[in-house]
């Protein structure tokens, strides 16, 4: 088996339905078709090389943002708008199709994760993988995230920001 | 006197019965003299509640508090129609969904987590009986009177001596066979039906564990309360090498306090090291101040490898599966005393000493079966007196240049990291040491950052033995392993919740919170002993046990204290109170209970609800069980969910399957009756979630201090618990929380330190004040709670 | 008279005193007069064993039938330091390896599995005492004196009445809840004492299984060993669907006996149809002759699909878990009536009659949870009445032009045969009936070869109603479902014991074998009844209960006649016993414990070992769960396995994880302790395993034959059993088995009809006779056995 | 995900370990290299129209066979040598290191399968995954069967047929 396309933490695999494995091609697509994207950012990448990216990514596809974990005060502090709740209490109201969405607007189609802590990453996504299927999860880390409707594969940093990069620009 | 006499066994079909309105007995004699009795001249509406008796409470719980669902397999295995395919909406072949399925196991894993603590209640009660005899009394002295508020609540009557707590193990009993029942193939088919079960799993968990610890305090005369229970030595370098060494792992008391006996009968005090791990540690030092107390769970496997402990002695939970292989890999030798884990071992129990003895020593056997804990006593004993001295030999870990030559082989795979269960860089640290760099090393070991699951170990393609490599590091780099814990001083006194409970309910002191459980932590224990500096140095009352009470010993403050050394043992605001071991959260929800009952007089015999409703709406505590890993752990976060005391967990606890989560949009939800006017009126979210599951320490932190807004908040009260929360937030986000709002029912309520700000929140989102409720409630209002 | 008081509990650090060479007992006074009593002056070692007691006589069962795991998953899911990776030989983070994880599995299902059934029984055993007093005797008349073989044998005592058996039933709880704790991480490590605790699993659940069965029997007087017992109706056509339906589904008589009582009273006997699918089905008609089969649980989806039910009355156990989606389609109302099962409905139990009827017809309720099984009776009937004419109009089920059409959208995926656990072809049925070819789904409806998981269905992407199609081509096509079964005797009487002892000790009667459990068959029910009628055929007793009683009583021989028809109820060779549901699946294993008592006069009190001992090598008796699908078929197996009987199941068994099986190529494993001559014998592989799952029926049908072999067998019942042997293995294998040899000890052993073939092969192997045993046995010599 | 490397029965998915898939080239060579191969033929073959090509591999490659549930009586009905056995006698007997092997000539380096009922044939591959690290297992059904060492993919009978000339010729 590819060991790009095994999940990072391998005993995430949860039974035969996997992600799909994207490309910044296909990724950009998804984001092309979203009409309510979201962009969930934990705190793996508050001190990272990557934030600036993913940032500007979420700025060109003009995607709210959502800080989980203790992040909100990195993107704060650098005069990045973003509202902090827990990745469960985010992941709880995404999972209800009547939910009005982080800005009133109507529940996400797309949701983006980036920097969240992978295994309970992985178990929101799962919670979305079998609850919401109203909306498509896409991972933007640098880890192979299969309870995610698509991901990235694993991969080492230089590729990651690679791909992060073609997505930003 | 008069006394109840409720049947053996609930009557399933009769539950009306108890079930009826104004239900109240007053028969005029002693009907049964055998039974426990009851304290005054009304039981309640639920003595020994069968499974479907609180139902109804439950449903108000997960109406506001829906349970959220994270599967961790898509898939079931439970039978063999399977495995089945619950992804995309798809039922198995019995029919189940996936949300069910998350709750069965749920359920499953509240079974099994109640079952571990209730079956080590019921057979150190038996023990203890066989002691002491049946009617050996559970005095607690003159502070304590309400010695068993969880038996009293949940069975309805007042156990006097050990052998009262049978009628309560008894009842526990076919509980959880009714409850392990519904797991089966074809039974339960909705969740909240399973979310219902596993509350009552969860209560019966806690009526375990409070079975279990006040029999052996009653019996073995363990600190009754005592807030100055002494410190007792702890971690890796307090342990005297040059002595044998006896190793406890585990939570049953009986084989550490056979070996403590023995060492006493035969004046070797001074002779021998006995030392423990996990609860058996914390039980053994409540038992005798001299043993000591290696750490938590995480220290085990670093523990065993060091070769330090010359017997090692296991009796039930929490020991690793493989500690016949690992003992043997430094010639330790290995006694396992109970039924619970019998590792294969030849059962030795009738044997003589003596032959025991030298089988062992000669390893003739690869360990013992012994399962009289007297007898382990002496033959741990012996045998580490004769072995200790050819074992100082044995070279036990590798040396700093071994673990160079080693390191340089790694292949930097990286497969270590991925199968960290929390991606803790192993590999840098391999590939540092190969270049004579210890540091990643000294990080990892450091506040077991590296919790020595050996999963990485196991993985490894060059075989490397990350862990003694890791455990050898630390050993020459982290210098004066030595703190201490105050030893576990059992249930909180009724003079002390006299104290507090008016400030606790009314807000003066923020809250209480408790820091329990395992060290699944996903970065290490500072975390959990800096929560719990933050909120001692806060004026909240911490309270601890098990692994975590250690984790918080392990940690000096920047003048090189212990938190046990810096904070008294009181029940009262910036204590820090251990309550002893896993079986000792009882007193924790005890604790709550007895504030309901002294504070509001409550009663609370067969009186469940009304005490849970109080808890939930009344006291602020919180539980945060940081590093939940076992079965256990779920027990306990359910159980005391069901009591109306909300727990935060560690990010791995979102692998429970599920959580407790309120809904702050829905405003609906947060309606309250308010019993005293007979209204329903507008509440907040208050606590605002029942089972939390937090990504890192500041999250945790900042949820912990707002888990504790309840909306019997008096204005006084809820100032100071919003000044908390806010100044946490601040500290940890950064801003003044957008939700601030919700909380404020009127001016009065505004923090002053935050008092501009707050009102210009509040301007912006057209805040309108509100009433204080006079008794919320959770519950309906009076007319029509009985009567139902 | 003599009596003997153990203790209530049993002390697991005086077990040594049960253990007690020579034990016996003679207190001249009765002690306790309300315990049960002793029926002789002795009491063998081992009354109400603990977890360890019964270790020796395990770990001689393991060494001979070495536990075969097949894991089932790689992973372990249990706990949050997971999922772990146990592939490899890699160990989780809590120690644990795979075998040993299998090992842990196997428990759990097994603690499941006892506590459907003992849950089950001490639901009932409340509600008879509730209804009957507990002083209701347990008195089976004259033909049965031994009510309770296990008890007695387990307990050490005999239970006289009703209230008698709650002494065995806390017993049963409390070893549950120690086994169920041994499931938690951190506990047992090794695979053998998993395997030990799984045993003791099984034998809690044949327990609770007595426990249940002789206490309905007793108070709802049903058969008591009644071997003309009534044949009782079955078969989806059996049911009147021009009379108001009410179907029970699951085990509990209660409920369906509430619903009979109250046509009785109301004198509504012929007004309603009272019917049944699985166990729940078999005990009503236990109670009324006139209650209806439908089915096995493969006629669940099927029969709810087809309308016919008004009422649907669920209890617990093998309920599908959607049942409340499934009665919607066709709005039938659905009742449930335990706290296994509660379907998230609103507890009616304390409403007014009228107005849950009420509300149930006017839909305003989803269904009603009503834990009075008298007020269910009441309810359900008036339900059915008041519905089943509305429902009548309904279209229930596709007519046979629209599952043309239809089947025509079938896009050929494939997936449904993918995701059907017997790869059944569905899609070819489907494609087929597109092209107005009915065949292939009549093939699937047939003896249930497709049972109605709904997998396909759940699966399917055009999202096709398959399983209402199937229902409606089967009701079309498939005339004259009406079948029978005999209703279930209960246990076999002593009086037949005594007939048919020396014959199957002496192998004149060359079995017994039972056909029971679930209808988790790989090929239809057919394949079962088949085997029943060989076995029959050949004079063997074939024993039978639950599902399996029904499937067989689904087929019909060459001239239309059901077994049932064709053989009789007796004990004896040739007979079909159908002894009832699943908890009577005790008295198959109460039969063989019978034989010990009254033919070998072996005292059962307290005297498992020895008992068991005498069943493994002497009474030919062998089980088959064909369709073992739950968590029960586990733990009836691995009890029944504990007393020493071989259970053959079908290929889905190998997802249980672990099999029993010997080593025929060892031959130093087959050696016995004669205890006559004192001398340790080559025996044979006899009974050769102890868990086995087959292939097919061919596969299985010889090995069934070939487990019936005992090493005590006398030459001519060698002889007898031998040519069964090799005549079926001719039939399915087409040879004379190659190791017949094994069993051919001197040449009266040859079977006279193959006398010159086999000798033959005994030339070419050079065999050498060898001495027939005089008291075979796997337990230690005398001198040792009692003193160890 | 290619279907063709999901199990056949997709739900026998066990974990991240899976099945190396094999073209009857790969396969061949692993033919090739083992020095005491079986092959345990089950009753899914019986009347199959492969039964001849899985006859003329084990002729070709010299491989002893055995059958497993009733498959021996059509075997024998048509002379061909096989021993009988049930699939968990066998497997139990492949998992031992120290087994003879069915001629004797020690314990097999590699065991085919085909015809053996697929969920019993994926728990016995399971036990020989897990306690037969001296032996691999290479299965030659039409299924993929992740729990084996090697496997064909889920083919169609006409790819099948291909697949097994091959490897017979
Ligand atoms: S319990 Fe239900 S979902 Fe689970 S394997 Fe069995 S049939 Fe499938
Ligand atoms: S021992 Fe466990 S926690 Fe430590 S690095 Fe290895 S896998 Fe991670
Ligand atoms: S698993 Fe072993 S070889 Fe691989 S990176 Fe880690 S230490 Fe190095
Ligand atoms: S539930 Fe657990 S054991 Fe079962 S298949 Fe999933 S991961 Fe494996
Ligand atoms: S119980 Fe053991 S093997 Fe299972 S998930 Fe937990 S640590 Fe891993
Ligand atoms: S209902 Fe079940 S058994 Fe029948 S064809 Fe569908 S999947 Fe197979
Ligand atoms: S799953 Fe549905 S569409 Fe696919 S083959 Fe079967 S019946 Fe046809
Ligand atoms: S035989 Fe099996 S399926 Fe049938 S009723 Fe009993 S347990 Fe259920």
């Amino acid at each position: 088996m590819n060991e790009r396309v095994i999940p990072w933490q391998p005993t995430v695999i949860a039974g035969p339905k996997q992600a799909l494995l994207v490309t910044p091609e296909t990724a950009e697509m998804m984001l092309k078709k979203a009409k309510r994207p979201l962009m969930i950012m934990g705190p793996l990448v508050k001190d990272s090389p990557v934030l600036s990216q993913a940032v500007l990514i979420a700025e060109k596809w003009n995607i709210p943002i959502v800080s989980t974990g203790d992040m909100f005060k990195t993107l704060n502090g650098a005069d990045i708008k973003s509202k902090p709740y827990g990745v469960v209490e985010i992941v709880n109201l995404l999972k209800d199709p009547d939910w009005e969405g982080i800005n009133g607007e109507g529940q996400h189609d797309l949701v983006l994760f980036i920097g969240v802590i992978y295994y309970i990453g992985s178990q929101g996504l799962s919670t979305l993988k079998h609850f919401a299927p109203h909306l498509k999860t896409l991972t933007l880390c640098k880890f192979f995230h299969s309870n995610a409707d698509a991901s990235f594969p694993n991969m080492k940093d230089e590729e990651w920001i690679k791909y992060l990069e073609k997505l930003a620009e | 006197m008069i006394t109840v006499t409720p049947k053996n066994k609930p009557k399933e079909f009769k539950n009306d019965f108890w079930k009826s309105k104004n239900f109240k007995v007053s028969i005029g004699e002693i009907v049964d003299k055998k039974g426990m009795d009851t304290p005054s001249e009304s039981v309640g509406p639920t003595p020994k509640p069968d499974v479907t008796a609180l139902r109804s409470w439950d449903m108000k719980l997960l109406e506001k508090y829906g349970p959220f669902y994270a599967p961790f397999c898509d898939m079931c295995c439970l039978c063999t129609y399977g495995k089945c395919d619950l992804t995309a909406g798809k039922k198995g072949a019995c029919g189940i969904d996936i949300e069910a399925q998350q709750a069965r196991m749920v359920l499953l894993a509240c079974c099994i987590g109640a079952a571990a603590h209730s079956a080590h209640a019921r057979h150190l009660l038996e023990y203890l009986i066989e002691k002491k005899g049946k009617d050996f009394p559970l005095d607690f002295g003159m502070n304590i009177d309400i010695e068993a508020p969880i038996i009293r609540t949940v069975i309805g009557k007042i156990p006097k001596t050990l052998g009262d707590l049978r009628e309560a193990m008894d009842y526990m009993e076919e509980q959880n066979l009714h409850l392990l029942s519904a797991c089966h193939t074809g039974q339960e088919g909705k969740s909240v039906d399973f979310e219902s079960k596993a509350f009552h799993a969860g209560l019966m968990d806690t009526l375990g564990m409070e079975i279990g610890d006040i029999a052996q305090i009653a019996a073995l005369n363990l600190p009754k309360g005592d807030a100055d229970a002494p410190l007792v030595e702890l971690g890796m370098g307090s342990i005297n090498k040059d002595k044998p060494v006896v190793l406890c792992i585990g939570h049953n008391v009986a084989p550490g306090a056979g070996i403590v006996d023995y060492l006493e009968d035969e004046e070797l005090e001074d002779e021998v090291e006995v030392c423990g791990i996990c609860c058996a540690a914390l039980d053994i030092t409540r038992y005798n101040k001299n043993a000591k107390v290696v750490g938590p769970i995480s220290k085990q496997l670093k523990f065993v490898r060091s070769g330090v402990a010359d017997v090692i002695v296991v009796d039930e939970q929490c020991v690793r599966t493989d500690i016949l292989e690992e003992a043997k890999k430094n010639k330790a030798a290995v006694i396992a005393t109970t039924d619970k884990i019998c590792l294969g071992l030849p059962d030795m129990t009738n044997e003589d000493a003596d032959k025991i003895v030298s089988q062992l020593v000669n390893e003739e056997i690869e360990g013992a079966l012994i399962l009289n804990p007297d007898k382990v006593g002496e033959v741990a004993t012996r045998v580490a007196m004769k072995i200790a001295k050819d074992r100082e030999a044995l070279k036990l870990l590798p040396d700093l240049d071994e673990i160079i030559e080693m390191a340089k082989e790694c292949t930097e795979c990286g497969w270590c990291q991925r199968v960290c269960p929390n991606s803790q860089p192993m590999m840098e640290a391999v590939v540092a040491a190969g270049k004579g760099d210890f540091s990643n090393f000294v990080d990892l070991y450091e506040y077991d950052v590296c919790y020595a699951c050996g999963r990485c170990e196991q993985e490894c393609e060059r075989d490397l033995p990350l862990i003694s490599m890791l455990t050898k590091v630390g050993e020459h780099y982290v210098k004066d392993e030595k703190y201490n814990v105050r030893a576990g001083r059992g249930p909180v006194q009724d003079v002390e919740i006299r104290r507090v409970g008016a400030p606790i309910v009314l807000g003066d002191i923020p809250g209480v919170i408790a820091f329990v459980g395992c060290s699944n932590y996903p970065e290490g224990g500072e975390d959990v002993a800096k929560m719990a500096e933050e909120f001692l140095e806060r004026n909240y009352i911490v309270v601890t046990s098990g692994c975590g009470a250690m984790s918080i010993g392990e940690y000096r403050d920047e003048e090189g204290k212990t938190l046990y050394e810096k904070y008294s043992g009181d029940f009262d605001a910036r204590g820090l109170v251990n309550v002893g071991s896993c079986v000792s959260n009882s007193h924790i929800a005890g604790a709550c209970i007895k504030i309901a009952n002294i504070f509001a007089k409550k009663p609370l015999e067969g009186n469940f609800e009304e005490i849970a409703d109080y808890i939930l709406n009344r006291v602020g505590a919180c539980g945060v069980a940081w590093g939940a890993y076992s079965q256990k752990a779920a027990s306990i976060a359910t159980g005391v969910n069901r009591w109306g005391i909300p727990v935060v967990i560690g990010p791995h606890g979102s692998k429970y399957r599920r959580l407790f989560l309120g809904r702050t949009d829905k405003k609906e939800k947060w309606n309250l009756n308010d019993l005293r006017s007979g209204e329903v009126i507008e509440g907040e979210p208050a606590p605002e979630h029942l089972l939390y599951a937090a990504e890192n320490r500041g999250e945790a932190t900042v949820m912990i201090a707002k888990l504790c807004i309840r909306p019997n908040d008096t204005s006084k009260g809820r100032q100071i618990k919003l000044n908390q929360y806010i100044d946490l937030h601040r500290k940890y986000f950064g801003t003044i929380p957008d939700d601030i709002s919700r909380f404020i029912r009127n001016e009065k309520d505004i923090p002053i330190t935050y008092k501009k700000d707050v009102r210009n929140m509040l301007e912006e989102v057209g805040w309108e004040p509100r009433a204080l409720p006079q008794e919320p409630s959770t519950m309906a209002f009076r007319e029509k709670a009985r009567g139902k």
